[in-house]
């Protein structure tokens, strides 16, 4: 079998978000901001919101990582932008559910827009974390109390 | 798969020798289980076919390896009923996990002049780290006294448990008297003066069905080698907003978000507590005694010791010659029975039962304030689990016989 | 007993399997090392003969274990050369060793001003317990820097270490660069400036011959579990002289003189470092790998681990867009090999290789402060035991070749 | 086998001593004195010895144990009482050595009177310490620098 089990995982579109990152820069002013590790393997994720009338109007990452997570972050920030910040939650969990393997409906999936292609992460669990760690800072940037700083 | 409880004897080779010539009946339960061949077969199969360090890795046996082992996190937590899995904490052994508590927990919370409850039947286990705990915090200790039945003295509690008190550690069954402690009651009293409560499960969770929220205790220890786990294992459950309040235990890998040269943050629970490799393969075998223990029900284990109970707890007070500590009542007594026999000392008795191939303990039982409480330096303790049958408590009651004549014959 | 080092293939059956439909190289073995059947065994027979716990009992089961569990620190004791058994602690592994002394030693003998000196190349487990100590104590951490070698800067230790410091805390080998520290130099100059010197053995023990007299440490700690024993044990060596003076580390059974309401007097040295009922299965199957290494030679061991680096690593150094950590020359190199794959993150270097069957481990390796000196955020790494061949070698070069087709024509 | 394994270890000569103990008394004139724990089983045994011009005049002890410490005690004290204390601490150590295993010299162990009759305990290696408690607590008390006060 060998490198051909991995061409789910690394597909073109996959290959080309790792890439060709979209909205990889900061954002001066943005109304939060979140850094998160994956102790595993010392990536970190920085996102950064800007959220106007509820309504995500601008987002952006940086970091460090892997093909996985890289990609998950550009799909993530693409997926989410201009969405309401009901609907990005509702995407985070949708996304993260599906990667510890519950079930959702085909709209809930097609929400995600490109990010859905990443329920190819399934197959290799040890990856999982590479690709749910962007949404989970979206989720704490959104949720974020003030005191909060940083978050694993 | 063989788990009908009136049938074990396949799955406990280590039973079926001989000892000094005599059959071996093994009475020493509350010291340590034996462990069942899907036990002992769980771990040849990991270090046979899966055996690779967890979290760290991304390779087939790691993930392999890190699946098991959190399964075995979950097996735990659906057999204590913990809310959550990341409530369930693997230690080395319930000493660890107490030593875990007192040292965070207590050392945050316990300051001059604050009172920590404990009783006066502990295992060292859970009266040495409070005790000093409190010597260094300048806060006193206290401890709830035996009724004349032998069995904790509630009203006593009562008396003691203040709003002074800050944290309660009692054990769920005492490893001496054969004693089941009203665990919820204290938790409930515990909690009406705003105090934690720490529960020692070493002698209950292996030998009856135990529910940590419907006990709404804060924390409660436990070892899987009691259990019929491997040696080296245990699990210490608490609650997820105490323990995320909680600094770290120990330091190492595994337990971080992010080490810089100056500083650390620190991962979520359970992580932030199982620094560095933990006992692996332990952990997962711990799971197979959970699932050994599952299939034949909790209650039928329990129903199954009280049988034991019921036949020889009386046949042992018919002696003359034997002072049984703890209640007298069968139903009020768990298999463990700590005895002391006129004139002879504990130690001469375990050994002459063991001549007669009869496993018990003799001493202290790692609890000198109970033994100076029940005025002796030591006792002679039988204690059962439910693979016990009724020719083990036979052969007992036999050797006992046998042990008085040897001694009477030697003029002492 | 099979031993002969050419011939091991009957010892480890865990090795003979496919992963992904491929031959299994499995070069995880810094992370842990897999258990020679005979290591297995010895837990099985202990489990169907012996089990019981230890000490406390004089039954003839808890005399068996008891013996045999004194008899596996007798065995470390002479592995590593120790004056006297009492100076071996069974622990629960590396991490916890370490944090032993950090928390008695460290906690009694550090305090404002004074300096703790550890290196740059330190695993997570001999730095964040030290840090802690640091900042707990308002003490001074210095880190001994890297030369351009990708060695100790022992100049840089000479000016570290001075009369400020009281701990110097060193891994013997690293578990990244694959090098060996020259730790009896540093335990000399430790001494010269009225300090004492802790080794970190993890990855020392396992592969080479070490005797802690000779290097007259004060402290050195090491796991079981990367030298063939089971996981959950592992020990800590300490000078008698200094592990007498210590407090103890957690409290409860087994590590007590005699215990009264309100005071302790603890046990001799070992046992008032090992509280609680002790991985004793564990301890007596390390006692069985040490056994098993003794048969081969450390010698031979060390000699075979070389024949591999001799074998791999200039093919790996050949590899244009392949980059080595650590020293270039083999001979200055353990079976620890870390490096990355130009562009490629280490993470997905490692699920490419397990595709192709190679177990090797991608991130930070419990060593961040080493990864931002390196100017790295992860690393991939390959480490080999005296058990793997020539054929695992060449697979791991050839599925980095394949690696770097796979993701070009993915045209990452 | 069972009980009749045990003749060995409780043979009249011990059970003798056992049960009337020489020397169980306190002696308030001692020049040393000191108490052990047996970890194990929570004996104790205090010792108390007068020693003139290097020589035991008198020795006494008290505690509670077992038929084995008991015995031991009582036939220790027997033994080393009117030695010099370099004759006593040499008995100690051939006991204890014999206890461990080690091999003397018959001399050796007939200077050590009934007490070699405790060689038996050899048979029953979880019942050496209760053997060797009070020869390790006379040795203690012989050797005892003035700021120790009790052991294990
Ligand atoms: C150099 C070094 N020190 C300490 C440790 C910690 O060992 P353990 O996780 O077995 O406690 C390791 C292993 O990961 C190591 O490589
Ligand atoms: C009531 C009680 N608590 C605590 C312990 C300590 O358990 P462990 O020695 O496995 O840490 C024991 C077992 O001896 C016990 O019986």
């Amino acid at each position: 079998m060998g490198l051909s089990k991995l061409n789910g995982l690394y597909r073109e579109v996959i290959l080309d978000h790792a890439n060709h990152p979209h909205n990889k820069h900061d954002i001066p002013e943005a109304t939060s901001k979140m850094t998160v590790h994956n102790p595993t393997c010392g990536d970190t994720i920085n996102v950064a919101v800007d959220v106007e009338d509820g309504r995500i109007k601008d987002i952006g990452y940086s970091g460090s990582g892997c093909t996985i997570s890289q990609a998950s972050a550009s799909m993530m920030t693409e997926a989410v932008k201009g969405k309401t910040t009901d609907e990005a939650l509702a995407m985070a969990k949708t996304f993260s559910d599906m990667a510890i393997g519950k079930q959702h409906s085909q709209a809930d999936l097609e929400q995600l827009g490109d990010a859905q292609i990443l329920t190819s992460i399934m197959e290799f669990p040890a990856r999982i974390k590479c690709a749910t760690i962007s949404w989970w800072a979206l989720q704490r940037a959104l949720l974020k109390t003030d005191d909060e700083e940083e978050e694993q | 798969m063989a788990s009908n409880i009136n049938d074990l004897s396949n799955d406990f080779p280590i039973l079926d020798q001989q000892v000094n010539g005599e059959r071996l009946a093994y009475l020493d339960n509350a010291a340590t289980a034996q462990k069942p061949r899907q036990v002992v077969d769980s771990l040849v199969h990991f270090y046979e076919h899966d055996n690779a360090n967890v979290h760290r890795g991304v390779h087939t046996l790691a993930e392999r390896a890190t699946t098991q082992y959190e399964e075995a996190r979950k097996k735990v937590q659906h057999f204590i009923n913990a809310a959550d899995n990341r409530e369930i904490i693997f230690t080395k052994g319930c000493t660890d996990g107490l030593n875990l508590v007192a040292s965070t927990y207590g050392e945050q919370n316990i300051h001059d002049g604050d009172e920590i409850v404990i009783s006066i039947m502990e295992h060292h286990s859970n009266l040495i780290p409070w005790q000093q705990l409190a010597i260094k915090k300048h806060a006193k200790l206290k401890y709830i006294e035996l009724s004349p039945e032998g069995t904790l003295d509630m009203a006593d509690a009562e008396q003691k448990i203040t709003d002074k008190t800050k944290i309660v550690a009692v054990a769920h069954a005492s490893n001496v008297l054969g004693t089941i402690n009203p665990l919820k009651e204290l938790a409930r009293l515990a909690h009406q003066h705003g105090a934690i409560i720490v529960g020692d499960g070493a002698q209950s969770v292996p030998h009856m069905p135990v529910d940590v929220q419907d006990l709404d205790v804060d924390f409660y220890a436990f070892s899987g080698h009691k259990m019929m786990g491997p040696t080296g294992i245990g699990v210490l459950y608490g609650k997820a907003d105490l323990l995320r309040e909680m600094p770290p235990y120990q330091y190492g890998g595994e337990m971080i978000s992010a080490v810089y040269r100056d500083r650390t943050e620190f991962a979520d629970i359970p992580f932030k507590f199982e620094a560095g490799t933990q006992n692996i393969a332990g952990a997962i075998a711990l799971g197979t005694a959970v699932d050994y223990l599952e299939r034949i029900g909790m209650n039928q284990v329990a129903a199954k010791e009280q049988e034991l109970v019921n036949y020889v707890l009386p046949r042992l007070e018919a002696l003359p010659y034997v002072t049984v500590y703890g209640p007298q009542d069968p139903q009020a007594h768990t298999g463990v029975i700590a005895f002391n026999m006129d004139k002879l000392h504990p130690h001469d008795v375990a050994t002459a039962l063991d001549a007669e191939g009869v496993a018990v303990r003799a001493g202290h039982h790692c609890a000198q304030p109970l033994m100076a409480a029940l005025g002796v330096d030591a006792t002679t303790r039988a204690s059962f689990y439910f693979y016990n049958t009724q020719e083990d408590a036979d052969q007992l009651i036999n050797a006992i016989k046998a042990t008085k004549e040897f001694f009477n014959g030697g003029t002492i």
